[in-house]
């Protein structure tokens, strides 16, 4: 008999753990990051690999300052995704100062200074996010032209010059745009959205050039989540229903005042990683069942309002964050029902 | 500015002070009502030994205490609870019991040896609650129950024959206990889960 | 109704810095019971009570004086009454509520004090029933966001915050956050 | 009769461990040899104070009455085998605490003969009353681990109960000791049954049984010949024989929280206590044996036994072939609900209705605990829709009032939480402290309240006393005043005040004690 301290059951034990649910999360960025990749060139990969860098240097860190065990907290990937879900939302052309102070204020403020994996209110990598949007528009706003939208993406070593820093390229603004979605706000008013898909050359069939497939990737590592159980389909189905409906509310079948097709706000920017990745984070969402379907609809009528309202490039960091602002109330107030008890 | 301006700035100012002023007046003459008078709010946290380790002869006039500023870390039988539930109601901060009036530990309650008892009723007469059944030159006992565990019948008792007797077996009183952060040391590594 | 709607949303939602006063807050020594709903009431309807007198204060007797210089005091002496009367009247009618509030008056004058600057600068009002209205939304939104903070709070005070931020350090660190995401939807209201 | 008529309902949540069942039911019930010492725990409902009936040194009879409760709501406690008692001692058993309780130690004769065994009774013209007599006086506790007195639960039922229901669902991975009785005693369980409805009056009784047993099902099947049994069988998923969730299963009834199956009108008993029941019954046998799975990657011969009550561990497991270089740990009961043990040195209880001796693959340790991620795993799974979570929050920051308004006390303990939880937290060790603070914290009101009841009344007393002293000295002084005129006008003036204020006094405290005084004291 092994000598050790008596244990209160359950002895059992499913056998999952937190590192587990992490790395399905990346598995599941997978195909999202390649169509990423595939569109964007290789700023994407730079954000992906300095970012993971530095969240984990980070997270190292502020471990070893507080006197934290560093391993274990590192071994549970969770610095890793929150690093990845950054990089994926960061443009391509981010230099890489931008890409630390991103990554601080997601891996420090947004989740150190609350105590670390569990306690963050806010979602980590949101935070990052939207720090740098506020603090930095000009580069923030800044995205390559798709490949298909322009002759080249820019090569390995012009790609490595915008990382270095991105005024230093000649010709820049050769190879950047704003994103489609973007760009179709600032056109609204002038054309018909079917004249709009057909003319710019930014826009694929529903939605953005590349965008779409993007999105399709992210879709399919959603379903992914979704059948591994790793996610519930409450946050993002609600997320994307809420969107499609107020998109075809507004729609105004296609006329110059539309605010856009609910196919081209399902399929554009960052819907898809946002409702089956960045929404879901389970620490800061909503964790009662109708709280998670209250909380996706919030999300994705705030996406909506701010894509279609507001002035920022996507809203979905918006979105998410003000979402997360909201969970512990929807938590209290949608208490399911305990057996034994009336309601 | 001209000075019937002024004038006239100062007297409305002062009008709608006067006017500002009386309401206010009205308003605070009301006297409190149907609010729990704070001393027996307190006292509804105090464990109601009536003891007296806290210094005052009952709880009562600890909570009569406490409710004009006094410390409220005076209270033994209550210990951490009733500091922690008197912080709460207060708004002031925790703070740890005060070793001088004694210390925390676990429930007791007076069990009289009866052979030696010799039923001189002083305890009957120490006991607050009429916990202690009997009378004069028969044997005393105590009414198990009701005993809130004060210690005053021990003093008078002039064969010594109460003792001080914890309340429940260890089986009674034990339950299951928060789990202890089990924090790691920073060169352990989390057994590897498979995949 | 779109001038209803505006209003609506940007008091709701874009007075963010009103959040800043929420550290305060979390400075305050924690009392048993939601301190939060008994400040929300007491700011609405003081608020409420003093945007409708302000009004009436600003059309009937300082345009027509030609006293508009007096706005700023005759406005403060307004609101402390506000506060006060209304306290009174809870005290009268919800006593529990009054009991938490009362911990916690000097932060309601200020909140009042802070939120009627808005209305005084915004003076958009037009008719008493506006006045009145706008009063109503900024202290909803207020109440909203305390009640937001609150609920926020709770999480937090659980957890393993570092040292040198518990308190009032992480409380305005959220606020700061919560004004963060704010932005977002600050870009909707035209200002 | 049939099963295809009654209706199965859905509980929420629930969990699909592995079974690990296959493995102790490849043969039949084995019979232990006699173990040369048994230890018998006399311990009483509430770890009440036992009332011994033998003394050390003593011979006691198989049967023979060793302890009882100091009320009729004890326990009686028997000999299982004839034997020497050698000493009466408190010794390790298998409990969550484990704190020693109070044991009978006999060390058993070889030559095992006459058993002390009670009258058989005719069940069918038997009054109620004698029945739950009966058996009171075989022993008989709840066998599928709560251990409560059946005779006290069957108190509170008479004539208060429509619905029997037999728990025959064991729903934790590895035990199989209902599944084997089933197999083979389905006779004496089916008779248990018809006990119970004779007693209750209640008018049918539901078999709630997994639908991964169909030998028990068809054994059990074969025997319910009276048209008000009905054998019900349910889908497998823990945990649906715990007892509310198996009332839901088969009626559909919530039993409102605070309150008991019985004011719902239904009495639910486990397999095991039923074939007791008759047993007791029908061949007057008291409760001296119980049927115990021993099963385990580290035994060589698992299987389900017939073993004597205060059978030590250690003795069945070498007979069931321990194989002690791979034994890592020991747990009596299952996986999920049971307890860990920390030796062998422990005898069998009423209650130890399996034993599990693992290996380091099959229940390894847990890994330490890593922050709660709030993934909501456990309140999908939680069978009494809980937010464990945010129990886990308010127990661990000890905010009690919270926890209680989040409905903990509604938590049965039955694991499925920490069993999905992905950080490994112990949630339930969490609530169960926290529950035990709550209890600690009413019981402290109660007291307090009730103390400072009891001290208004004794102040009121002493004033009156006082009061009622001082006015007969008065009244001694006015008497005596006469007598000694002359004795100085400044003691007399002063008699005066002293008389007017204690009149005053005695009529304040006359006024303000009256009612209640009254009341309260006769005298």
């Amino acid at each position: 008999m092994s000598a050790g301290p008596l244990t209160s059951s359950p002895h059992g034990h499913q056998g999952h753990s937190v590192r587990q649910l992490m790395l399905h999360v990346l598995l599941a960025c997978v195909p999202g990051t390649a169509a990423l990749v595939f569109f964007f060139g290789h700023g994407v990969l730079f954000n992906l690999v300095s970012l993971v860098l530095f969240a984990l240097l980070f997270e190292a860190l502020v471990l070893w300052i507080r006197q934290r065990p560093v391993l274990p907290a590192l071994h549970d990937l969770s610095a890793i995704v929150t690093a990845v879900l950054l990089a994926l939302a960061l443009p391509p052309t981010a230099p890489w100062w931008l890409c630390i102070i991103a990554i601080f204020f997601a891996v420090v403020i947004g989740k150190h200074l609350y105590g670390g994996l569990g306690y963050n209110p806010f979602n980590p990598a949101m935070v990052g996010y939207a720090a740098v949007l506020v603090a930095f528009p000009v580069q923030m706003t800044r995205w390559l032209l798709p490949q298909g939208a322009t002759t080249a993406l820019p090569g390995l070593g012009e790609a490595i010059t915008i990382f270095a820093d991105g005024e230093l390229l000649q010709g820049i603004d050769a190879f950047t745009g704003a994103t489609a979605l973007d760009s179709f706000r600032e056109q609204q008013g002038a054309q018909l959205v079917s004249e709009f898909l057909q003319a710019s050359p930014l826009m694929g069939q529903w939605s953005g050039l590349g965008w779409e497939w993007i999105n399709v990737g992210f879709l399919f590592g959603g379903l992914y989540l979704l059948y591994k159980r790793i996610i519930s389909w409450h946050i993002p189905a609600a997320v994307l229903l809420a969107l499609a409906v107020f998109a075809l509310l507004f729609h105004d079948s296609g006329s110059s005042a539309s605010h856009g097709s609910p196919l081209m706000h399902l399929f554009g920017g960052a819907t898809m990683i946002g409702a089956f990745f960045i929404a879901t984070d389970p620490v800061t969402a909503a964790t009662t069942k109708h709280g998670k379907l209250l909380y996706g609809a919030l999300i994705g009528l705030l996406i909506y309002v701010i894509r279609a309202f507001g002035s920022y490039p996507d809203g979905v960091a918006f979105a998410v964050l003000l979402g997360n602002i909201a969970a512990p109330l929807i938590d209290t107030f949608t208490r399911p029902r305990t057996v034994g008890h009336a309601k | 500015m001209t000075p019937d301006l002024l004038l006239t700035a100062t007297l409305v100012l002062l009008a709608l002070a006067l006017v500002c002023g009386s309401v206010i007046a009205i308003a605070s003459m009301r006297r409190p009502t149907g609010n729990i008078p704070l001393v027996d709010r307190i006292n509804h946290l105090l464990p109601q030994t009536q003891c007296g380790q806290c210094g005052h002869p009952g709880c009562k006039p600890y909570a009569v205490s406490i409710a004009a500023g006094g410390a409220i870390n005076k209270c033994p039988p209550g210990g951490k609870t009733t500091i922690a539930a008197l912080a709460g109601l207060l708004g002031v901060d925790t703070l740890p019991l005060d070793a001088s009036h004694g210390v925390e530990g676990i429930r007791k309650v007076a069990y009289i040896r009866e052979p030696e008892c010799i039923g001189c009723t002083k305890c009957i007469q120490a006991c607050p609650v009429d916990a202690i059944l009997g009378s004069a030159k028969h044997m005393h006992t105590v009414i198990m129950s009701e005993c809130t565990g004060c210690d005053l019948c021990v003093a008078p008792c002039p064969v010594d024959c109460i003792d001080m007797i914890p309340a429940q077996t260890p089986l009674q009183r034990w339950h299951w206990w928060q789990p202890h952060n089990q924090v790691l040391i920073a060169t352990d590594r989390l057994p590897r889960v498979r995949v | 109704m779109n001038e209803i709607l505006v209003l609506l949303v940007g008091a709701t939602l874009v007075n963010y810095f009103v959040l800043t006063q929420l550290g305060r807050l979390a400075m305050l020594p924690r009392l048993s019971g939601k301190p939060e709903i008994a400040i929300g009431i007491t700011t609405g309807l003081a608020l409420t009570l003093s945007s409708a007198c302000a009004y009436l204060l600003y059309h009937y007797l300082l345009v027509p004086r030609d006293l508009v210089l007096l706005r700023t005091p005759a406005y403060m002496l307004l609101i402390v009454t506000a506060v006060v009367l209304v306290c009174a009247v809870m005290q009268q009618y919800a006593p529990q509520q009054y009991h938490l509030a009362t911990a916690f008056q000097p932060l309601v004058f200020i909140n009042c004090a802070v939120l009627s600057a808005t209305l005084i600068n915004d003076n958009r009002a037009d008719t008493l029933a506006d006045a009145v209205f706008s009063g109503l939304v900024i202290a909803a939104g207020f109440s909203l966001m305390l009640l937001l903070f609150s609920a926020m709070q709770e999480r937090v005070t659980v957890a393993d915050v570092p040292k040198p931020f518990r308190g009032a350090a992480i409380a305005l660190i959220t606020a700061g956050l919560m004004s963060l995401a704010l932005m977002g939807v600050a870009s909707l209201v035209p200002s | 009769m049939s099963s295809a008529s009654s209706p199965v309902y859905d509980f929420p949540g629930g969990i699909y461990p592995p079974e690990n069942k296959s493995k102790s039911l490849r043969g039949p019930i084995r019979t232990t040899a006699l173990p040369p010492q048994l230890w018998v725990a006399v311990t009483q409902p509430g770890f009440a104070m036992p009332l011994l009936c033998v003394q050390a040194g003593e011979h006691v009879d198989k049967g023979q009455l060793l302890a009882r409760g100091s009320d009729s709501a004890g326990l009686l406690v028997h000999a299982p085998a004839a034997g020497l008692i050698s000493s009466i001692t408190e010794h390790a058993i298998p409990n969550a605490s484990n704190l020693p309780e109070l044991c009978v130690v006999i060390d058993t004769d070889a030559a095992d003969s006459n058993w002390h065994k009670l009258l058989p009774l005719d069940w069918r013209d038997a009054a109620p009353d004698l029945l739950v007599e009966r058996i009171a006086a075989a022993g008989i506790c709840g066998l599928g681990g709560g251990g409560f007195p059946t005779h006290q639960k069957l108190h509170a039922a008479l004539q208060q109960v429509d619905t029997v229901i037999l728990n025959a669902a064991e729903c934790e991975p590895f035990i199989t000791a209902d599944e084997a009785l089933l197999r083979e005693h389905a006779a004496d369980v089916v008779t248990g049954c018809l006990i119970l409805l004779q007693i209750t009056g209640a008018n049918q009784c539901l078999i709630g049984i997994e639908d991964n047993k169909p030998a028990a099902i068809a054994a059990l099947r074969q025997h319910c010949t009276d048209g008000r049994l009905r054998v019900v069988i349910i889908p497998a998923r823990y945990p649906s024989g715990a007892e509310r969730q198996l009332i839901q299963t088969l009626t559909g009834k919530e039993i409102p929280s605070g309150s008991l199956p019985v004011h719902s009108g239904i009495l639910c008993h486990n397999a095991g206590t039923a074939r007791a029941i008759a047993r007791a019954v029908v061949y007057g046998e008291q409760l001296l044996s119980r049927i115990t799975t021993l099963t385990g990657a580290a035994l060589l011969e698992p299987g389900n036994v017939e073993v004597l009550i205060g059978t030590p561990v250690d003795f069945l497991l070498q007979q069931a072939g321990v194989d002690q270089q791979q034994l890592s740990r020991l747990f009596c009961g299952g996986p999920l609900m049971g307890i860990e043990l920390p030796h062998a040195q422990l005898p069998v209880t009423k209650t130890t209705n399996c034993i599990i001796a693992t290996t380091q693959r099959e229940l390894p340790r847990p890994p330490p605990m890593q922050a709660c991620i709030r993934c909501g795993l456990c309140a999908d799974v939680c069978p009494v829709q809980l937010l464990p979570q945010q129990l886990y929050w308010f127990a661990r920051s000890s905010e009690l009032e919270k926890a209680e308004a989040y409905h903990l006390h509604d938590c049965i303990e039955c694991g499925a939480c920490a069993y999905v939880c992905p950080s490994h937290i112990p949630l339930v060790q969490y609530y169960r402290s926290a529950k035990a603070d709550i209890r600690d914290a009413h019981a402290r009101q109660q007291r307090a309240d009730h103390a400072k009841q009891r001290f208004e009344v004794h102040q009121q007393r002493v004033a009156l006393e006082h009061a009622q002293e001082s006015r007969r000295r008065t009244e001694r002084a006015a008497l005596a005043q006469p007598a000694l005129p002359a004795a100085g006008n400044n003691t007399s003036a002063q008699d005066v005040v002293a008389a007017a204020l204690a009149r005053i006094q005695a009529k304040k405290a006359a006024q303000a004690s009256a009612p209640t005084v009254g009341k309260d004291e006769p005298a």
